[in-house]
């Protein structure tokens, strides 16, 4: 019966190439740093999972009518997704700490400059002839720096789709790293002294305050940068949904529910955009290594940024917190308390640290509306 | 087309980090500002007393400073 | 270097046009009153600042694939969200008051005048040449008087697209303003005495009862009135699984996760028509003021209805409870409570009035059907 | 044209209010009924005895006022 | 005045068929199985109100825009719905009595025959010019011996959505009736004392296991059948998500939130297809009965694999377990734990029969996997 | 046709009851082996011991009892 050799020539082990064997052995390795080191799970989890659904050859999965392409044609390419979960990021976000101590969203802008540096190099790369991005992908690839997910994935949606499974990877993996890649940083450019600086307990802010900033925010951003409104936009919306206390019942389930659902799919349509034809090519190398430097350079400048201000202000600033600049929230932070401690055990920098992380996001929201407006089309 | 990329590169990243910076800033006054209004009026819910005038003046310094240090770059 | 001068020109400073300034103040006004007064906080905050990002110039959220186009697409032109909140309100309203007394339905069918003596008056303005309303704005507009959102927002969805915005804001905002709209009327038209009828208390109702009314419901919408049948379908499907008591989650999953997260996208699209554009024109202004008086006239007849019923039954009837027939629901039966208490200090008729108040959604909805059937496409 | 608009409001707004007051008045019976056959058939979880025939004779007597209320506008 | 004409007209008592009427009264039932009987009650309350929906007519819900056929296109045929329900069901799974005897998997196989004696039998109907079925149909009226409502779904949706309403319903029905299908077979096909042996009891499954066995199972998918990878991979992120430990938050929302909504829109979607002209065609008569013989054979099948098997294993096997493998879970484990005891009353077969009962679903998945191959698009 | 038809069918039946115990069969020998292998590294978390060798014999023999029991039909 021919129908045994239809079944063959149909399986996996016939049809699979070498290409998709890797992709899954790469995607397990995502499923094992999330799973047993717990490394940004909620992301890796899914986008490894996805991967592996999408690296399985002769089925409609991450293409066509697939579930996976499905998801990312209705979630990501429109842009709804990482626009939803920034909504819920907002309706999970405390400004308060920033709202205490506004200066510190000068930290949450020299972290930035990451992402500026990896954009010139990028460029200089394929000057150079090692790589051929356009400005476009440079920019998209730059974003990694953000050290923000959803961030880094809206703009590679509007700018650079092809590499989206290579940034949004870059950019988890690296938040996941943060731990590992930004002490050494924070110590190199740091004295002991100054990384045991204890800095002035924060002022208690009101409820009007925190009901009023992401109007406040999103009033600037409409007058002065309206291409990173939506981003922004939806940031305040579920930031004001948090604070202002009537619609409870609408935070609650943006916190839970919805952002859950969203992050569910967001992860299988990356994880689309992990199938070996697209992913294993030269420049997925090159995001990788601009990805790591852009995190490293944006950590730098914080850190940097966080000494200039302890210099010229009276008030004590410990420049360790400026390395939470670069977002990765919560986990910056912690890092910052952690290499904090090492150097004064009663020195708890995390409330301190938490107004440049949220100030990160902002930043790096900015820093995707300047992209979109310059590179975008 | 080589260093037309880098100038490229170069312009994105002068007027990028501008925005940054200048958004940021103008955010920091108009918090400052919305903050030190707000406790006049209801006075009262923290611990230290903010007096906007000398914070304005930090803020006002550091934004010199960071003008200067991205001049130097 | 020429990009400065790109970024001043698009900016909003340098785009925003007066009307967006205005529209921006007046989505702040509905913020306001829905955070500082609490009225219908659900509807106004989500509408509200779905407004502002829609006068956001030089970028697209309530336009192309902006995310609140989408969702207007998605949602509200597809009929699918107005009809799955329908869903959900059918699955938190309890029909016992008024399986406990039925008579009450005529409280409900006479509110439902404001509607069409609404309607019939827009034509009259069209006529006179004050306004230029077609047959089909002049229904959608009577619709506000039955004081229900979802079904204003279908019916306008349906019938006036470009109306929508406007008409969304009418019937939310007068809704939120029953506590204020309603009393006066209600004490012109009855006596001290009327108000301080006391009314006999509700027998218990079987669970038999609440099964099978929504099933009843349905089917005489099926047999009598085709075009109402998306509406209270939908309503009724709600209803049935919260009454079976056999899928105990999926109703309790429709009245929290799912509601929540249709409310949050159906206010953000509702938002996208209030762009400058679309919703400062004259004819938003003849829409308030015609909706205005549809709640008025509605909560007249409910209450004249009330005075009658009250002369014909042998049993206690009293008028303020005829109020609640426009629906609103709570908010309505709140405010005849609140009302007879004035007159009578022993007088509760808060669970009376609720028999009214679910009497007129089902009013409305009956009335939609006709305007639809007649009127309609 | 202007009358015909008016025209057109006119009979909608009978027509509409005819509907609703016929639904509704068919809803309030069938409503009665079902519950009355059902207290028959599982009798007594409930307070107030519901002699099903006087509130249909009610039922019968607001129906008629409304036609003639309605009829007087 | 004609408009009363027109509303004449317009009512159902004018437009409705006698066929609509008969499907409407069909529906009610299986309400009333549903809601006093409690058979399956979370799709047949959905399916069934959506089919009294769907037979209302000159109202467009079933079909153009209406809401159900959206649900239909949108979440049916795509084939969205069935895959999210199977990946909330992986969610639910708890493999610890299969890990803790792969032996049972045979059962599961077993069972599956049902499926493929059902097709050979519908195409013998056909070629007996009984009834006339491609073999596509055949495949898919098969798969209903599968006793797994969303494999049946997705099957049909992707070879015979003309008989889609049929199937569904058929399938639902009988998981619903399997408390009465199975015992009579179950004792006809075993001596008392089979029906008396206990079982050893399960060892204890560590979490590691747990963790690996979704992705050794997806694994297999990969290499061997990857049409069955949508299904069987969804399944297995579910399963995934709810073992690894590291993202509960998704996970709980895919238990409650997530799958609760998709099953409302699943059933109403189902019951579009439950309009008399599609519904009441003679096929469906066909699909009723080949659904039972399949639901018969796959449980004879099951019972007599596990007579052989405990005739081949030292270790005792119960045969009524064997009756577990054709899905339903847990019902069908439930009936097998009720009739054991009934031979004897220390025999708790219940944690026995949920192996080959999860076994039984990996069965039907792979039995779909072979049906879209040989005779998909 | 007739015949074809139930040809087509008779084919399908067998390829596909071959394949899922074809591939039920797999699973149980990657499950046994996958479990064993755990219990021997973290050792003890279970009541009874699995010898697998024995194990992976009673899975062959009921392999090919099936496969027997299969050409019966
Ligand atoms: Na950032
Ligand atoms: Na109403
Ligand atoms: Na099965």
């Amino acid at each position: 019966m021919e129908l045994f050799g239809e079944l063959w020539a149909s399986s996996g082990m016939y049809q699979m190439t070498w290409g998709q064997l890797a992709m899954i052995g790469v995607c397990l390795l995502l499923l094992y740093l999330a799973i047993v080191r717990r490394f940004e799970p909620l992301l890796l989890v899914t986008i490894g999972f996805g991967g592996i659904l999408s690296n399985i050859p002769g089925v409609e999965i991450a293409t066509g009518n697939g579930l996976l392409h499905l998801a990312y044609v209705v979630g990501i390419e429109s842009g709804a997704f990482p626009l939803i979960i920034f909504m819920g990021v907002g309706a999970l976000t405390d400004f308060g700490p920033l709202l205490a101590n506004p200066k510190t969203l000068f930290l949450g802008a020299a972290a930035q400059f990451g992402i500026f540096a990896t954009l010139l190099g990028a460029l200089g790369l394929s000057a150079l002839g090692v790589f051929d991005f356009s400005v476009r992908e440079a920019a998209a690839i730059g974003i990694i720096g953000g050290a923000d997910g959803p961030t880094a994935i809206y703009v590679a949606g509007k700018l650079a789709p092809d590499l989206l499974g290579a940034i949004a990877v870059a950019a988890y993996s690296y938040m996941a790293l943060v731990p590992l890649i930004q002490p050494p940083i924070m110590r190199l450019l740091t004295t002991a002294e100054e990384r045991a600086i204890e800095m002035r307990q924060l002022r208690v802010v009101s409820r009007t305050e925190r009901v009023l900033f992401p109007l406040l925010l999103l009033l600037l951003v409409a007058l002065m940068l309206p291409s990173a409104a939506p981003l922004l936009g939806m940031f305040c919306f579920g930031n004001l949904m948090r604070e202002c206390g009537v619609v409870d019942r609408l935070s609650e389930t943006t916190q839970t529910s919805l952002i859950n659902i969203v992050t569910i799919f967001l992860g299988l349509a990356v994880g689309s955009k992990l199938a070996a034809g697209q992913f294993l090519v030269p420049s997925t190398l090159g995001i990788l290594l601009l990805g790591m430097v852009a995190f490293a350079i944006g950590t730098a400048s914080g850190v940097l940024m966080g000494r200039l201000m302890n210099l010229l202000t009276r008030e004590p600033i410990n420049p360790l917190i400026g390395a939470a600049g670069v977002s990765a929230v919560p986990m910056a932070s912690r890092v910052a308390n952690r290499v904090g401690l090492e150097a004064n055990p009663h020195n708890y920098l995390l409330m301190h640290a938490m107004g440049p992380n949220v100030a990160g996001v902002i930043g790096s929201a900015v820093a995707a509306g300047v992209m979109i407006l310059f590179a975008g089309p | 087309m080589t260093s037309d990329l880098l100038t490229q590169g170069l312009e994105l990243m002068v007027v990028g980090m501008g925005t940054v910076f200048a958004f940021l800033t103008l955010l920091v006054f108009a918090t400052a500002t919305m903050s030190r209004l707000i406790q006049r009026w209801q006075g009262a819910d923290d611990d230290m007393p903010a007096p906007g005038a000398d914070r304005a003046a930090e803020v006002a310094a550091i934004a010199a400073a960071i003008a200067l240090h991205r001049r130097r770059r």
